[in-house]
């Protein structure tokens, strides 16, 4: 019971239920479905100790030939993401009630399934079974977004589908060559790669097949142009979804790889952080002039993964643990935020962040959430953006101090682009017709706490968490400094 | 019977018959890609494959082994057997569309 | 060699049947026939085996290629069904002939005189010559069937040709015959004999034919043509490598991966503009052959389950494809793409079982689609091809393209959708091929040491 | 003088074959390819392969050919004349044939062929062949009644008047 | 009373304020949130007394809550609360001014809807300054001095309906937070260098440094950065006198008490570090000298009543940089504290004077007040006095510390600073005149309205009054006293580095200042007392325009920085997102398509090409086979 393999079949469960049951109930079950794979989860949590072994394991042989078991497990690394995972589902699902004569039974069966896809994920623990929960997570959001997206949803989507998989085409070349120079007709769980030893040459090609298939998924600069066109036409409550979780995937990725490919790494830090970097301000950039609060959000999302990655990339362990954390806080954050464009949209259908200006004098409560929200964004101290961000700034400022600068200046875009976003959305006079906006309902009052309360608190109190991401780190083995 | 002279195998090497079937065969090639009339184009078809009969039936006498002269045999099983069920669909697709020329078989391409 | 004689027999009995006007029996005695022979090989009978003289042999992996044979047969015969309305003649014809084309099948894949390879390979070409000219009265159909039988025989001349070389070079038309040393006669036949064959499974440059003939047969003997043909191709092409690839020369192997990577390259491009569905499949078969090729390229005794694995998840996959193309037609008269718009909401089903064949062969995780390629990559990979591995991989992204626009097209709503429902035996068939695909998919060592 | 014979009828095969593929006119195609097949059947004769000269002109001049003659008659193709406008699909045709052959005759100058020790004259006698055709080959012998039957059905379906029946 | 508890006393309180305000502020009278709100600092103040009584030789308080997280592996951060001599005085100022001006806006803001929620704010901001001040370590200094920024944020914006007031909000956080970038990475250069952010543990660990050690250099400028931000100096001052969009307590909490000081803070904790940086003083020397010269200059012909304060500020702020600059540390915190006491009864009188002129802030409409309001007519004048550096108000003594500093140091700073001061003297009577004098040249209508504020208003008037009187009493220069209180009391955490100037100086200065008052006074009436209204809108020309359009540097800085970035996002977003990056990437995709169309012709549908086709092909793989052979 204690298997982690309940909690990925947990959400099938459900949606077979969905299947077998009348259409009326399948919100609920789903919503109870991914309630219960959190509570689950946190049960698994509980018992979780920190250790550098995995727990929960779940193996049997599965593929014949590679000899690759398929293999989950807890480990100190992947609870940070299935905790992420597991909290925006039923927020995704809370979100998409209101629209719940326009959603049939299909999408909540392919949330769940993408619940399970993406838990089976994050737990996997050799490469092979994490390339094929890489892929398969892709679908049920492919489908989801192709029946339930906005006008232009078709030409988002298929752009969304064809970079994705490119993506994760090289990354299964990758995989595949890694697996012919080991030469063993083995594949083992990820503490057995990482031991590998594999010469520089060949970790630089390793490297260049992950990183970019990493860098479609998250997205990172200039593999973004997919992300835009989605979050905008995508289906939101999804988006959410996808924006706080789907989002990590490609950085989580790199993390799981990252004792694969590490000499790759450090021997080619330097570009590879520019080109984070660089995405950075020009997302930062970028947004500072949308109108629209989705794409501003998306732009908003690539600079964070720019900085995220940029952690990951200077390959020290303040990098890496903000990098680990920042990961759970924008999940967090950009869930909030993109539910909170949600209710705003579903109450004015109009996309502009101008759309719902005035809005905080009849809506304080909503207004609250929503800075403290932003605030999260921008990094605030004692929020949990900002533990993340100081964290990863200061590896890269163990690595070099003008790129820290750089990265840096993220902080004054971050804070340009996201308070004129909140500003124009929530300030300034009203506009006539939302003067009959329907109040923040109850529902949406406790997912905007609970959200509120998690930012604060992992800002407040971050020190377990970040014992776990050191936890982590620990495992990469050739980090070249203390700090 | 008169008995086939060594003859043969002393003033004519194998080569040759395979260079004759060789020619024949690229001569029914050359057919095949020229000719614009379905039916010619078969009759090409036809002298390539009694090209390689005859490869078949000159290795078989100078490798003094019957096989080749077996397959002999069944290629014009074949061949009779083609020839019928490709008349058959020549003259169905001269009903459909009138005409035997071989360039205007093209509605189905791109 | 007794499936061989059931085979023959029933379809014998069956073109009899034509002549009672009963035509609801043809159908399920055929398909009783199919699965007797199965049932014969499945279980081992080795009755009148002496009379294959060494000519043919029943090893392992021929008998997978012939179940594999016989099962697909099995999944097309009941949809002869359309085929009732012009009577219990024709019916019967049909039936038999695809029947009688099943013995070249099993013919070719497990023959070791090339005579049987010729053979077979006449019978099973010409049925469907036949076969692809079952619509008389359609242009497209004659013109399908004359295209497929023009090149057909000109490929078969070439097949001959190249065979008659190995015997001029080898003085046998055994393939285990001992050759002192590989010349370069030989050589040349094993390229005219590999040609011959190419042209069955349809790899580039011998593929031309493929997508005109596909286009223009009745749906049902295209999916034969995709897939027994392919099958049987592909089971004579192992054939002849597991024999006689001590022989080649090493440089048969390049040829081979390029043929392979230009198979993927083209077709995949190809099939982007293609608006016929079938015609799509069509390209989509080849790009798929490609990586069967790689899978075949270099042949470890041990790894025939590679090559079978990858066959079972195309087919089964091609198979569904090819159906859902099937009702379609039935419904809208055509398989313009168009036709597929707004599928999921006029009929989920058929929707969501092309949706996994086509995620299969596009190598979507958790599909069989995906397995097959693993193997096949990973197998690649470990001798040492990389190159060969990251070109076909970036190159079957581009499929990605076409098969999920088809995708696209099903689930975006259109204004008129009049629900319909595909009958039940078919729905059955048809979620058994989905089910296989994802079962083998999740669930590899299953179908894997089935195969071993 | 054997070998006299032999080029004579070399030659003449090759010049008839070539006769067949240039003429314009379907009929004397068919004509030149009557007396290509009776060529191949004189070197057969030649080779001291009596059965199959024999069974090449009936199978092949007698039968085949007359369902070709048959063919061109009834679908009244005989005045059919091909034009041909391009002489680009010619220059093709004969390169790559030329190459083909270039290439065929390399691999032969490459390979040695093997040198049989005996030869039997009653080889190519159907006595001989009879005994090997059901002894050794039984089994493509009888598979090619299979071909047969097939081709037979085939034929029938495709000439025969496609009618609609109401279904059941 | 145990310290532990005393420190919770001075912290929570304020927070506690704001959750009750913030939450259920508005299920709370208004009388309730305003003394909720004011108990906060005023508990604070108290308990600060308590602490600072029971302790006198006050030894220095280390209180950790928990672990905040850690940096690396092994060097903790902790929430803990550090306590000196230096953040004694500090909490002083602000729980004691802050306090006064918590219950002044309680009578101020009296009408405004927003009323709990302006109290939540205050009540944060008020926290997060005691955060900064109290903080053991760098980054939880740093999480309150963010935290200054964005209450500065919420309550510039306070009036958010307004879109010039929002703008003003985020101006001031952006500036700010350029400012805090080069803070934070001045953070981490110290938390590399010394492997630790507690102030403590690195101000120990500078014995081994030398002076001018160029990495010490870079740290300092950088922390120097985030002082500019926060303490408004050229460059990043410009937020200051926009800041002036929120209600009247705020300017007079930002600018007066506590944040715009908090930089001045920061340079005071860090003393020691920046002492071993000669280079990095000069720099701040010089940047102070030119804000107070520059502030100064445009405060001349600014009419807002405010914004002329705000600019005061700015300058005054120059002033204690360029305190700072000549490491007389111990002196800028003596101006801080002085300019708390006057700046915030400058500012709280003209909330006065707006609030009974119902919110009308062009000193244009105004004069004559002086008949109706009295009492803020009185303690104005006492805060101009005291700002204007007349003996013996709190500003006297606190400048005149300021210049002699300077006078040993730089002489030509020393020069900069006393026009600086000249400056200041004029437009701070011209506002004093034109002000409460002479006639009233507003509407008749509002005349009639015109009234004195409540007592509410003018208690912490009053109270801050009697501070601008006596405040400088804390640090009598040598010639008048043997002690000087504050350097004394300060001397265990800041060690200046100054000289002593000669006494004839210091009579010369003191002189020549009066001197200089009274003429300028005179000066002042004669022009501005009686001016009619016309005189005001007069277009100005030549310097006097300059410094009106207060030196183009809003223009300036668009210009440079702000447009050009737009139009670069814009750029990037129109243009290079959707033509360059999209297009490339969606290139092979394109080129496929179109290949796809452009090959279509070689699948002809003509048997012969195919066949032609199969055997080209078939020739190509021979003719590569035969040569390879």
């Amino acid at each position: 019971m204690d298997s982690i393999l309940s909690l990925i079949l947990f959400p099938l469960f459900f949606a077979l239920l969905i299947a077998f049951l009348n259409k009326k109930y399948a919100a609920g079950i789903a919503l109870t479905g991914s309630g219960l794979s959190l509570f689950y989860f946190l049960y698994l949590l509980s018992g979780f100790k920190n250790s550098l072994k995995v727990l929960n394991e779940f193996s049997i042989p599965w593929i014949p030939g590679i000899e690759a078991e398929l293999h989950f497990g807890l480990d100190s690394l992947s609870i940070f993401m299935l905790l992420l995972t597991c909290l925006v589902f039923p927020i995704g699902i809370l979100a998409s009630m209101k629209y719940e004569e326009h959603r049939s039974k299909s999408y909540y069966i392919l949330l769940l399934i993408g619940l399970t896809a993406l838990l089976g994920f994050f737990s996997a623990q050799n490469d092979i079974t994490f390339y094929v929960f890489f892929e398969l997570a892709l679908i049920p959001f492919y489908f989801i977004i192709l029946m339930y997206g906005g006008s232009n949803r078709k030409k988002a989507v298929f752009k969304f589908l064809m970079f994705t998989v490119f993506g994760s085409f090289l990354m299964l070349a990758a995989i595949i060559y890694f697996h012919s120079l080991t030469g063993i007709n083995k594949t083992s769980d990820w503490a057995m790669l990482y031991d590998m030893e594999i010469s520089l040459s060949a970790q630089t090609w390793i490297l260049a097949g992950i990183f970019i298939a990493f860098a479609i998924k998250s997205p990172l600069f200039p593999f973004h142009t997919w992300q835009a066109d989605l979050y905008s036409e995508g289906d939101r409550p999804t988006i959410i979804i996808i924006a706080a979780v789907l989002s990590k995937m490609g950085l989580f990725g790199l993390l799981r790889f990252f004792n694969v490919v590490d000499d790759a790494i450090l021997h080619y830090q330097m570009p590879l952080i520019i080109l984070c970097l660089i995405g950075i301000i020009y997302a930062a950039l970028v947004a500072w002039r949308q109108s629209s609060m989705s794409r501003l959000l998306a732009y908003s999302s690539l600079s964070h993964m720019g900085m995220i990655a940029a952690g990951i990339l200077t390959a020290s362990i303040s990098g890496l643990q903000g990098s680990i954390f920042q990961m759970l806080s924008h999940g967090i954050v950009a869930a909030g935020l993109f539910f909170i464009v949600d209710l705003i949209m579903f109450r004015t259908n109009n996309s502009s962040i101008y759309g719902s200006a005035g809005i905080a004098s009849t809506q304080p409560k909503l207004a609250t959430y929503f800075f403290l929200l932003c605030l999260a964004s921008v990094g605030l101290p004692l929020t949990s953006g900002f533990i993340g961000e100081f964290d990863i700034l200061l590896g890269l400022a163990n690595t070099n101090i003008y790129l820290s600068a750089i990265a840096g200046l993220s902080l004054i875009f971050g804070a340009i682009y996201t308070l004129r976003f909140y500003q124009k959305s929530m300030f300034g006079e009203m506009i006539e017709s939302n003067n009959e906006w329907a109040p923040i309902t109850l529902n949406e009052d406790y997912v905007l706490i609970i959200l509120v309360i998690l930012v604060l608190a992992f800002g407040f109190f971050p020190s377990s968490w970040l014992d776990l991401a050191d936890q982590a780190t620990a495992s990469f083995v050739h980090l070249k400094s203390k700090i | 019977m008169e008995t086939a002279s060594p003859e043969i195998f002393s003033s004519i090497p194998l080569t040759h018959y395979i260079l004759l079937s060789t020619t024949l065969f690229v001569i029914g090639l050359i057919g095949v890609m020229v000719r614009k009339n379905i039916i010619i184009v078969f009759m090409c078809i036809e002298i390539m494959l009694n090209a390689a009969n005859l490869m078949l039936t000159a290795t078989s006498v100078y490798y003094n082994n019957p096989g080749g002269q077996i397959m002999v045999f069944f290629t014009m099983t074949v061949a009779a057997a083609e020839v019928a069920v490709g008349l058959a669909i020549i003259v169905m697709a001269f009903k459909n569309l009138n005409t035997t020329n071989i360039d205007l078989f093209n509605k189905l391409k791109g | 060699m007794l499936s061989i004689v059931i085979l023959t027999i029933f379809a014998t009995v069956v073109l009899y049947l034509g002549f009672l006007k009963n035509r609801n029996i043809i159908i399920p005695i055929a398909l009783f026939a199919v699965l007797l022979a199965a049932y014969c090989l499945l279980s081992n009978q080795n009755l009148w085996n002496n009379w294959f003289m060494n000519m043919m042999e029943i090893k392992d992996s021929s008998k997978a290629f012939s179940l594999l044979i016989l099962f697909t047969a099995a999944c097309i015969i009941p949809f002869l069904n359309v085929f009732k309305k012009r009577g219990s003649e024709e019916l019967a014809d049909f039936s038999g002939i695809l029947l009688y084309s099943l013995i070249g099948g099993i013919m070719m894949v497990s023959y070791s005189d090339l005579i049987i390879l010729f053979l077979g390979l006449e019978i099973l070409s010409i049925a469907m010559y036949i076969l692809a000219g079952a619509d008389r009265k359609k242009i497209s159909s004659s013109e399908a069937s004359m295209k497929y039988f023009i090149i057909g025989a000109f490929a078969s001349a070439i097949l001959l040709f190249g065979i008659s070389l190995y015997y001029a070079s080898s003085g046998s038309f055994r393939l285990d015959v001992t050759v002192v040393h590989s010349s370069a006669l030989l050589n040349l036949s094993y390229l005219l004999i590999f040609c011959g064959l190419a042209f069955k499974i349809a790899l580039v440059p011998f593929h031309f034919w493929a997508p005109d003939v596909y286009q223009g047969t009745p749906t049902i003997f295209t999916a034969t043509m995709a897939t027994i043909v392919k099958i049987s191709a592909f089971g004579a092409l192992y054939q002849f490598i597991r024999i006689c690839g001590a022989n080649m020369s090493e440089w048969l192997y390049w040829l081979l991966s390029f043929v392979a990577i230009l198979s993927i390259f083209l077709a995949n491009i190809m099939a982007i503009s293609q608006h016929s569905v079938k015609r799509l499949l069509a390209y989509s078969g080849i790009a798929q052959a490609g990586f069967i090729l790689i899978g075949l390229l270099q042949f470890q005794p041990d790894k025939t389950w590679i090559i079978l694995y990858y066959l079972v998840a195309y087919t089964l996959a091609s198979l569904a494809c090819f159906f859902a193309c099937h009702f379609i037609e039935v419904k809208n008269g055509n398989d313009d793409h168009s036709a597929f718009k707004g599928l999921y909401y006029s009929n989920p089903f058929l929707a969501i079982v092309l949706s996994i064949a086509l995620i299969s062969l596009s190598g979507g995780p958790l599909t069989a689609g995906f397995m097959a390629k693993l193997f096949v990559l990973t197998n690649a990979a470990q001798i040492g091809n990389i190159a060969l591995v990251v070109f076909a991989l970036i190159l079957a992204v581009i499929s990605l393209y076409y098969y999920f626009r088809i995708i696209n097209l099903m689930f975006t709503r259109t204004n008129i959708e009049h629900s319909w429902q595909v009958d039940m035996p078919y729905k059955g068939l048809l979620a058994l091929l989905s089910i296989g695909t994802l079962v083998a998919g999740i669930a590899p060592y299953l179908l894997v040491n089935l195969l071993k | 003088m054997i070998d006299k014979v032999f080029y004579f009828l070399s030659i003449a095969t090759v010049i008839s074959a070539t006769l067949v593929v240039v003429s314009k006119h379907p009929i004397k195609s068919v004509l030149f390819l009557v007396l290509t097949f009776f060529l191949i059947s004189a070197h057969y004769v030649l080779l001291n392969a009596q059965f199959l000269a024999m069974v090449n002109i009936v199978v092949y001049a007698g039968a085949i050919m007359v369902l070709f003659l048959f063919v061109i008659m009834f679908l009244n193709l005989n005045k059919e004349i091909e034009q041909h406008k391009s002489l680009i699909p010619w220059f093709i045709a004969i390169i790559s044939g030329g190459c083909f052959l270039l290439i065929t005759m390399s691999a032969l100058s490459k390979t040695e062929l093997i040198s049989s020790v005996e030869h039997s004259s009653s080889l190519g006698l159907v006595e001989n062949l009879g005994n090997v055709l059901y002894k050794e080959y039984l089994l493509p012998m009888e598979l090619s009644a299979v071909l047969f039957l097939i081709a037979m059905a085939g034929v029938v379906l495709l000439s025969r008047k496609e009618k609609i029946v109401d279904t059941k | 009373m145990n310290p532990e508890i005393l420190i919770h006393l001075i912290i929570w309180p304020t927070f506690i304020g704001f959750i009750i305000n913030g939450l259920f502020g508005s299920m709370l009278s208004k009388t309730a949130s305003g003394i909720i709100a004011c108990a906060g600092p005023l508990i604070g103040f108290l308990a600060t007394l308590y602490l600072y009584l029971t302790n006198p030789l006050l030894e220095a308080i280390n209180y950790s809550y928990y672990n905040w997280f850690s940096i690396g592996l092994a060097n903790p951060v902790n929430f803990s609360i550090y306590i000196d001599h230096l953040t004694i005085l500090m909490l002083f100022i602000v729980t004691g001014v802050g306090t006064l001006i918590h219950v002044y806006s309680i009578g101020y803001m009296h009408e405004d809807k927003g009323f709990s929620r302006f109290f939540a704010y205050l009540n944060l901001f008020l926290f997060s300054m005691l955060l900064l001040i109290t903080g053991s370590n760098l980054i939880l200094l740093f999480a309150g001095w963010e935290g200054v920024g964005l209450c500065s944020f919420l309550l510039i914006g306070f009036w958010f309906k307004n879109p010039e007031y929002n703008k003003a909000a985020r101006k001031a956080f952006v500036m700010n937070r350029i400012g805090d970038l080069g803070f934070i990475l001045g953070i981490f250069l110290l938390a590399i260098k010394f492997n630790s952010v507690d102030i403590v543990k690195i101000q120990g660990s500078f014995a081994n440094l030398s002076m001018n050690d160029p990495s010490i250099i870079l740290i300092t400028i950088l922390l120097f950065i985030g002082v500019c931000g926060k303490s408004a100096q050229i460059p990043l001052f410009t937020w200051l006198p926009d800041a002036m969009a929120g209600p009247t307590p705020v300017s007079a909490l930002i600018h007066a008490a506590t944040m715009v000081t908090a930089g001045i803070y920061l340079v005071a904790r860090m003393n020691i570090l920046f002492s071993l940086a000669p280079f990095t003083l000069n720099v701040i020397l010089f940047v102070g000298v030119a804000t107070a010269i520059i502030a100064a200059t445009i405060a001349l012909k600014q009419n807002d009543i405010k914004k002329v304060l705000a600019y005061s500020t700015v300058s005054q702020l120059g002033y204690m940089a360029s305190a700072l600059g000549v490491a007389a540390y111990s002196t800028a915190i003596f101006h801080v504290m002085t300019h708390a006491f006057f700046k915030a009864l400058l500012f709280l009188s003209a909330g006065s004077v707006i609030h009974g002129l119902h919110g009308e802030q062009d000193i244009k409409n105004m004069g004559g007040l002086k008949k109706k309001m009295f009492w803020t007519h009185l303690v104005f004048l006492i805060g101009t006095l005291a700002i204007t550096g007349c003996p013996p108000f709190a500003g006297f003594f606190s400048k005149d510390e300021i210049l002699s500093s300077v006078y040993s140091w730089n002489f030509w700073a020393f020069v900069g600073l006393s026009f600086a001061s000249i400056c200041t003297a004029w437009y701070m009577f011209r506002l004093y005149f034109s002000t409460f004098h002479g006639e009233f040249r507003g509407d008749k209508h509002v005349w009639n309205h015109v009234h004195e504020s409540s007592w509410i208003m003018l208690f912490p008037l009053v109270v801050l009054a009697i501070l601008s009187i006596l405040g400088g009493f804390a640090g009598m220069p040598e010639i008048l006293s043997e002690r000087h209180f504050l350097h004394d009391f300060l001397k265990y955490n800041v060690v200046d580095h100054t000289h002593h100037v000669n006494h004839f100086f210091e009579y010369c200065l003191w002189s020549v200042t009066v001197l200089a008052l009274a003429i300028i006074v005179w000066l002042t009436y004669n022009r501005y007392a009686k001016s009619s209204k016309e005189k005001f809108e007069l277009e100005p020309t030549g310097f006097s325009k300059l410094f009106a359009n207060k030196y183009y540097l809003d223009e300036i800085f668009a210009n440079i920085f702000t447009n050009p970035l737009k139009r670069l996002g814009s750029w990037f977003k129109n243009t290079f997102d959707s033509k360059v990056i999209d297009i490339l990437v969606q290139l092979p995709g394109n080129t496929l398509d179109k290949a796809s169309i452009e090959l279509k012709p070689i699948q002809s549908g003509n048997i012969s090409w195919y066949i032609i086709s199969i055997l080209v092909g078939l020739i190509f793989f021979a003719i590569l086979f035969l040569v390879k052979l």
